[in-house]
């Protein structure tokens, strides 16, 4: 595949330039900036230029038929032109073969995609590390906290280039879905489930992201930025915001979760209760004085884990 | 108590919004019209009883298109009200509330009460005149399912006058279509409309299938069939088995609403993902409810158009079996993203890429009926021809977006909308106002005009692809379906600007249609032979419009193609027959089944507002139209030899 | 083709239901209507199976199912199954007295299952707080059973309506297709309370 | 429908209804038999699970056979076919819904 890939370069190139003239950086997903989005930019190009090819074949053949027997007095008429059995065959087998032709990579980068991508940092003491970083979408706004650093931001995140980023997504209340195009695809972000994407910038830069899944009123301005730094600079802002940006205090928490729209922020700490990544439900039946409740709900995900046990196969849980 | 009225009237009536206004007076002053000029011409009577309670199959599909062609314009409205406020970054012309409740009806009236009832005002037309039949199994169920799905199409247009749209996208995902989330009466109106007329649908299905299997005329084995007759074969076994999925899921959306039930909710253990997924277990095979139908009228066309037979017959019908089986298999691609282990992602990847074999296909049989053909291009055939290249794009961004790697960077952008219009508006809705044109004379007994309906037909198509082509690359940079508005410095704004542009200029393309339609009651072409086009199948060889038995006597059939078969001196006349006439057994009309959509419209109403005493009375009275329809045994009469004698010398078929 | 091939079957040997036209597509008809059913009880299997382990902290399975009211409401079902074939049976023979027998003894049973389900609702309700906003395990059980129960009761109503037809009428080409059309209905409802019964009540014992 | 073939008809079903009789006999044994299987033995749960559920759909044949008289009619081959793919649509909702929200990460 990836050979393939490298012998039809100029070919890409050439079918892509009239989409990229003037403003390749403008098409965020033909313009990827991590490994992950690269992936799946492999995947869109190689698709592109076989369905070119069918839409030409399609298209060739339309013009040929209408410009040949479109005309007054056309001569080949043949009204008992009914049926080729060897034609149909013919184009039964080249869509299958390019079903195969697309399938294998898709099922390939399907299972890549579940591991982190391999480490491009510089210096080779960070080959191997990963970050973690807890996505909590709410209406209308992201949260993100970062469990090992104990700090936490809104609406904007900063990654160490070069780094596997492991984004846990959760949401508070409805459905969101989590998108950087430039640095790979995005995943839904559901209140009794949480999901891992994996992200990685290959150098510094402000990558762009936005809510895909509508949630309502303020669903347009959910947008967040991703900032990759280099190693030290993220080192240095983690420092910056523990020592410079205020705590995020429980009541400052709560406020953040209600619905409404709020400008990028960094707070130094976050509160205890950010940590179990309640959704919406269960944060109320914590104010309401049934904190028992909440533990089984908890437990509720437990149960399903049993379940999948008790089917034995698992789940496939690599955190 | 004035203060409770007034607030009452705040709440069950929507205020606050000149446009909303604008509609209330025009819908009233459109119900006073309607109510004075029947009056007037006293036209009660008439519309009772040759309409309202008719239970012939043709006047039923007239009553269709003519709701979907009304839908047809809401639903148009919307799109365009949607644009306009797209046009540029940062407009307010219409705010978030507002824009979210208008891509909302947009997206659930074009699917449910426009591309379905369209599909069904065909089939109703054209099926029974096909396979020789002078009804369809069940008038009654049929006019019943007329009935339903008008009381679902006004119960959810009222939403938008009393008590407030939905607001949650067509697809209603949970748990923002929940209570918690979405108090209010919107989502409501969502779950009960859209319900009211599924059953409906469900009923369709069945009578069609019926229909289809047992009352071919004599000769007319299935592999004879019209291709149309076969789509709606297919669609109808999809309809049968798709909607009572979407039936189970829309319950249990309206239990979760109304009785606090948690399938759906955040709370106590419910499942958002459930909704979806069931959702898409009904949404998916729908996609191909509204595309096989086309797909049969295109056969229809490019062959009669093209004068040959439609090429490769056998593979045509059997790539729809393929397609009916493999659409119940496919749902999961529409929500690649919701964090499906890889083995899932991976099924439901390579099964919707099996679906695109089948489609690509019945792409190329059509392209080589063309071949070697006498091409007459008249409007049918030009839509017929546009849906050719237009939506092989859709099918081939749809393979794109099968790739599930590649959907995460496409899923819910403007890539995906594009995609979906691509086969929607290039499929669907060329294919059905393909059919409209081609089965008009046998409607109505005149042809539309020929240089207004190519206008319409070039304006239209042309506007298309400005509209939508360039959203291919505004998903690709990064906008999302559902944005009320946007930032300027991403752009985007030149593109949407083209994209506006194109949405105006199928407006445009459908006013000349419309006005096709009006001018050409009064000027058009009349069809006295019966056979305006020279065509090739069964609902050609009887007049224009069909009489109510349809055929004097029920055609033999030898072979596929009959009546072109018969033009070729192949086969005897099958306009006349030696045989004496005999009384015609047909059903009669009925006040049952819009009485009981009646009381149906009343229990969702009463549900909508959480009125149980509206709302239960309207549902006994179902009930008893149920019972009281299994009394009736006096349901059929006999049209006796003489009248139909006099019917068949006006058309001048009696020798 | 197939179709032609089966088709030769003579219609006259069929028994007097499908003697009319009308009566042969109703019954095809329902038939499809079934099959339609399957898929509709099918989303709901579905979606219990799905919510059975989210109880949300409320009672579970083992907590309230007991075998004694579920082997009752089983068998009782089962019989009126028999019942209701019996009924068909005397509709072929032509012996409009047995029919309308059995039929009665088959909506009688029906009555004493709706009742053991209604009993078995409000013990869950009432002893156990088990209500349908519990939990979505008990919203799924609910609304499962709850359709089923409400397919039941319609069954009777139904049944009821074509005794009275039965009566005034006889056994006719119509009223033969009515009985047999609802005999179809009572025994797919069985088959359905078979699925029930091993997913629903076997199942949260074994689980 | 004349007169003779009546005769004919109901020569055809005197007598002992032995199809009904076996068929309640089975379900019932049935019954009783997935019961013991998964609350009188203790084996391995997705053992017991497979087998009681073949014991239903066992079970489901014989109302469809006994009962229900599904390859009666005219032309029977439409509600088998009908029914058939019913059950294949009914299967792919139940197990693609269990394998879609089961295995979720």
């Amino acid at each position: 595949m990836k050979n393939l890939i490298t012998m039809i370069k100029p070919a890409i190139l050439l079918l892509a330039l009239p989409l990229i003239t003037g403003c390749s950086d403008k098409i965020a997903v033909l313009n990827p900036q991590g490994p992950v989005a690269r992936s799946q930019y492999h995947l869109i190009i190689w698709s592109l230029i076989m369905m070119s090819l069918v839409l030409a074949i399609v298209l060739i053949l339309f013009v040929y038929v209408l410009a040949r027997y479109g005309r007054k007095n056309s001569k080949g008429f043949d009204p008992n032109d009914t049926g080729n059995r060897k034609l149909e065959i013919v184009w039964m087998i080249i869509p299958v073969i390019i079903c195969v032709l697309l399938a294998v990579p898709t099922v390939q980068t399907l299972y890549a995609l579940n591991h982190p991508p391999k480490a491009t940092a510089t210096p080779a003491k960070l080959a191997g590390k990963t970050l973690t970083i807890d996505v909590t979408s709410v209406q209308w706004k992201w949260l993100f906290r970062y469990p090992d650093q104990k700090i936490e931001t809104v609406n904007y995140a900063v990654i160490p280039a070069g780094t596997p980023v492991k984004f846990r997504l959760h949401a508070y209340d409805a459905m969101n879905a989590f998108w950087v195009p430039e640095l790979g695809g995005q995943q839904y972000t559901m209140t009794d489930m949480p999901m891992k994407l994996w992200l990685q910038a290959d150098k510094p830069g402000n990558y762009d992201g936005r809510s895909s899944n509508y949630s309502g009123r303020g669903f347009a301005h959910m947008t967040f930025t991703i900032m990759a730094r280099n190693a030290t600079d993220f080192d240095n802002w983690v420092n910056d915001v523990k020592q410079n940006k205020p705590a995020l205090s429980l009541n400052g928490y709560k406020k953040l979760l209600q619905p409404d729209t709020v400008k990028p922020q960094a707070f130094s700490s976050y509160p205890k209760l950010a940590e179990k990544d309640l959704n919406k439900a269960q944060m109320q039946a914590l104010e309401a004085g049934k904190s028992t409740k909440n533990d089984s709900m908890q437990g509720m995900k437990m149960d399903k884990n049993m379940d999948m046990d008790h089917n034995g196969k698992g789940g496939h849980h690599d955190d | 108590m004035i203060e409770s009225i007034k607030s009452f009237l705040g709440y069950f009536f929507v205020t606050g919004d000149p446009m909303i206004y604008g509609a209330d007076a025009s819908i009233a002053l459109a119900s006073i019209g309607i109510v004075v000029v029947l009056t007037y011409f006293k036209k009660w009577k008439w519309l009772w009883e040759e309409w309202l309670t008719t239970v012939d199959h043709k006047r039923i599909g007239i009553m269709y298109i003519i709701a979907a062609l009304l839908m047809l314009f809401r639903g148009g409205v919307d799109a365009l009200m949607m644009r306009t406020q797209l046009t540029l970054p940062n407009l307010h012309f219409l705010n978030s509330e507002h824009y979210n409740q208008v891509f909302t009806t947009h997206g659930t009236i074009m699917i449910i009460f426009v591309a379905m009832p369209f599909i069904f005002g065909l089939m109703n037309i054209a099926v029974p005149l096909q396979i020789g039949a002078r009804d369809v199994a069940f008038p009654f169920l049929n006019a019943l399912s007329f009935w339903l799905f008008f009381a679902g199409a006004m119960l959810f247009n009222l939403s938008f006058v009393i008590g407030g749209s939905p607001d949650a996208g067509w697809s209603g995902y949970a748990p923002f279509a929940g209570a918690e989330l979405n108090p209010g009466v919107g989502q409501n109106y969502y779950v009960l409309g859209v319900q009211i007329s599924g059953i409906g649908s469900l009923a369709t299905g069945i009578n069609f299938l019926v229909t289809i299997i047992k009352m071919r005329a004599p000769g007319m084995t299935l592999f004879k069939m019209p291709m149309f007759t076969w789509s709606i074969l297919i669609t109808s076994v999809i309809v049968v088995f798709a909607f009572p999925a979407f039936t189970v899921a829309l319950a249990l959306m309206t239990i979760d609403r109304l009785f606090g039930a948690h399938f759906f909710t955040i709370a106590a253990g419910g499942s958002p993902m459930l909704w979806a997924n069931l959702f898409w277990f009904w949404g998916h095979p729908e996609v191909y409810i509204v595309l096989l139908p086309v797909f049969g009228i295109f056969s229809e066309v490019i062959a009669t158009f093209a004068h040959k037979t439609l090429f490769g017959y056998a593979v045509m019908v059997w790539s729809m079996v393929a397609i009916s089986v493999l659409s119940f298999i496919t749902w999961l691609h529409h929500f690649f993203t919701m964090g499906n282990t890889a083995p899932v992602n991976a099924f439901f990847s390579v099964s919707t890429m099996l679906i695109a074999i089948p489609t690509g296909v019945k792409i190329f049989n059509w392209l080589f009926t063309l071949n070697k053909g006498r091409i007459e291009f008249t409007t049918p055939m030009l839509w017929a021809l546009a849906f050719i290249p237009n939506f092989t794009i859709g099918g081939i961004t749809g393979v794109m977006l099968a790739m599930a790697p590649a959907d995460y960077q496409y899923h819910n952008s403007y890539f995906l909308v594009a995609h979906f219009h691509s086969t929607l508006i290039a499929g669907t809705v060329f294919g059905i106002f393909c059919g409209l044109h081609y089965w008009w004379p046998k409607m109505f007994g005149y042809l539309l005009d020929e240089r207004k309906g190519k206008w319409s037909f070039w304006i239209f198509m042309i506007s298309f692809n400005i509209c939508f082509m360039p959203m291919y690359f505004l998903g690709l940079m990064g906008m999302t379906r559902r944005m009320y508005t946007y930032p300027a410095g991403l752009g985007w704004t030149p593109i949407n600007i083209v994209i506006t542009i194109g949405a105006f200029g199928m407006g445009l393309g459908f006013i000349i249609m419309a006005w096709n339609i009006i001018w050409s009651a009064i000027h058009g072409k009349r069809d006295t032979t019966g056979d305006p086009w020279g065509g090739r199948t069964l609902e050609w060889t009887t007049s224009s419009p069909a009489p109510e038995y349809n055929f004097a006597h029920i055609p033999e059939i030898s072979t596929r193609d009959p009546l072109a078969a018969m033009k070729e001196g192949k086969t005897g006349d099958l306009r006349k027959s030696s045989k004496p006439y005999e009384p015609i057994h047909m059903p009669n009309n009925s006040g049952i089944p819009v009485i009981m959509s009646g009381f149906m419209f009343i229990a969702g109403f009463g549900f909508v507002f959480e009125w149980y005493w509206m709302g239960i009375p309207g549902l006994i009275g179902v009930v008893a139209c149920m019972i009281a329809r299994s009394f009736v045994y006096n349901d059929h009469h006999y049209i006796p030899v003489d009248e139909i004698e006099k019917t068949e010398a006006a058309t001048g078929r009696l020798s | 083709m197939m179709d032609s091939l089966l088709s030769q079957k003579n219609k006259s040997t069929l028994p007097l239901e499908y003697s009319t036209e009308e009566g042969d597509l109703r019954i095809v008809g329902f038939w499809i209507f079934l099959a339609a059913e399957l898929v509709l009880f099918g989303t709901l299997f579905g979606t219990y199976l799905v919510l059975q382990s989210h109880t949300a902290g409320g009672p579970n399975a083992h907590d309230l199912f007991e075998i004694g009211p579920v082997m009752a409401e089983t068998i009782v079902l089962l019989v009126s199954s028999f019942t209701c074939g019996l009924s068909t049976m005397e509709l072929r023979r032509h012996n409009n007295k047995g029919l309308i027998g059995w039929l009665i003894i088959t909506i009688l049973l029906g009555l004493v299952f709706v009742g053991l389900e209604a009993n078995e609702f409000y013990t869950y309700a009432a002893h156990e707080g088990a209500t349908l906003s519990t939990s979505a395990f008990l919203s799924g059980f609910f609304i499962l059973l709850g359709t089923h129960g409400c397919h039941v009761s319609l069954g009777i109503v139904w049944i009821i309506g074509i005794l009275l037809q039965l009566r005034k009428r006889g056994i006719t080409p119509v009223t033969a297709r009515k009985a047999f059309m609802v005999g179809l209905y009572w025994h797919f409802l069985d088959v359905v309370w078979i699925f029930i019964f091993t997913a629903v009540y076997l199942t949260g014992w074994v689980i | 429908m004349s007169e003779n073939q009546n005769q004919v008809m109901k020569q055809e079903h005197a007598g002992f209804p032995w199809k009904q009789v076996i068929g309640l006999v089975l379900s019932l044994a049935l019954t009783f038999l997935a019961l013991w299987i998964a609350v009188g033995l203790s084996l391995p749960v997705h053992v017991t699970l497979t087998i009681i559920v073949g014991l239903a759909i066992f079970q489901a044949f014989i109302q469809l056979f006994m009962f229900m008289h599904v390859t009666e009619g005219t032309e029977p081959v439409h509600q088998v076919i009908g029914i058939l793919f019913g059950i294949y649509v009914a299967f792919a909702v139940v197990a693609g819904t269990i394998w879609i929200l089961a295995y979720t990460i």
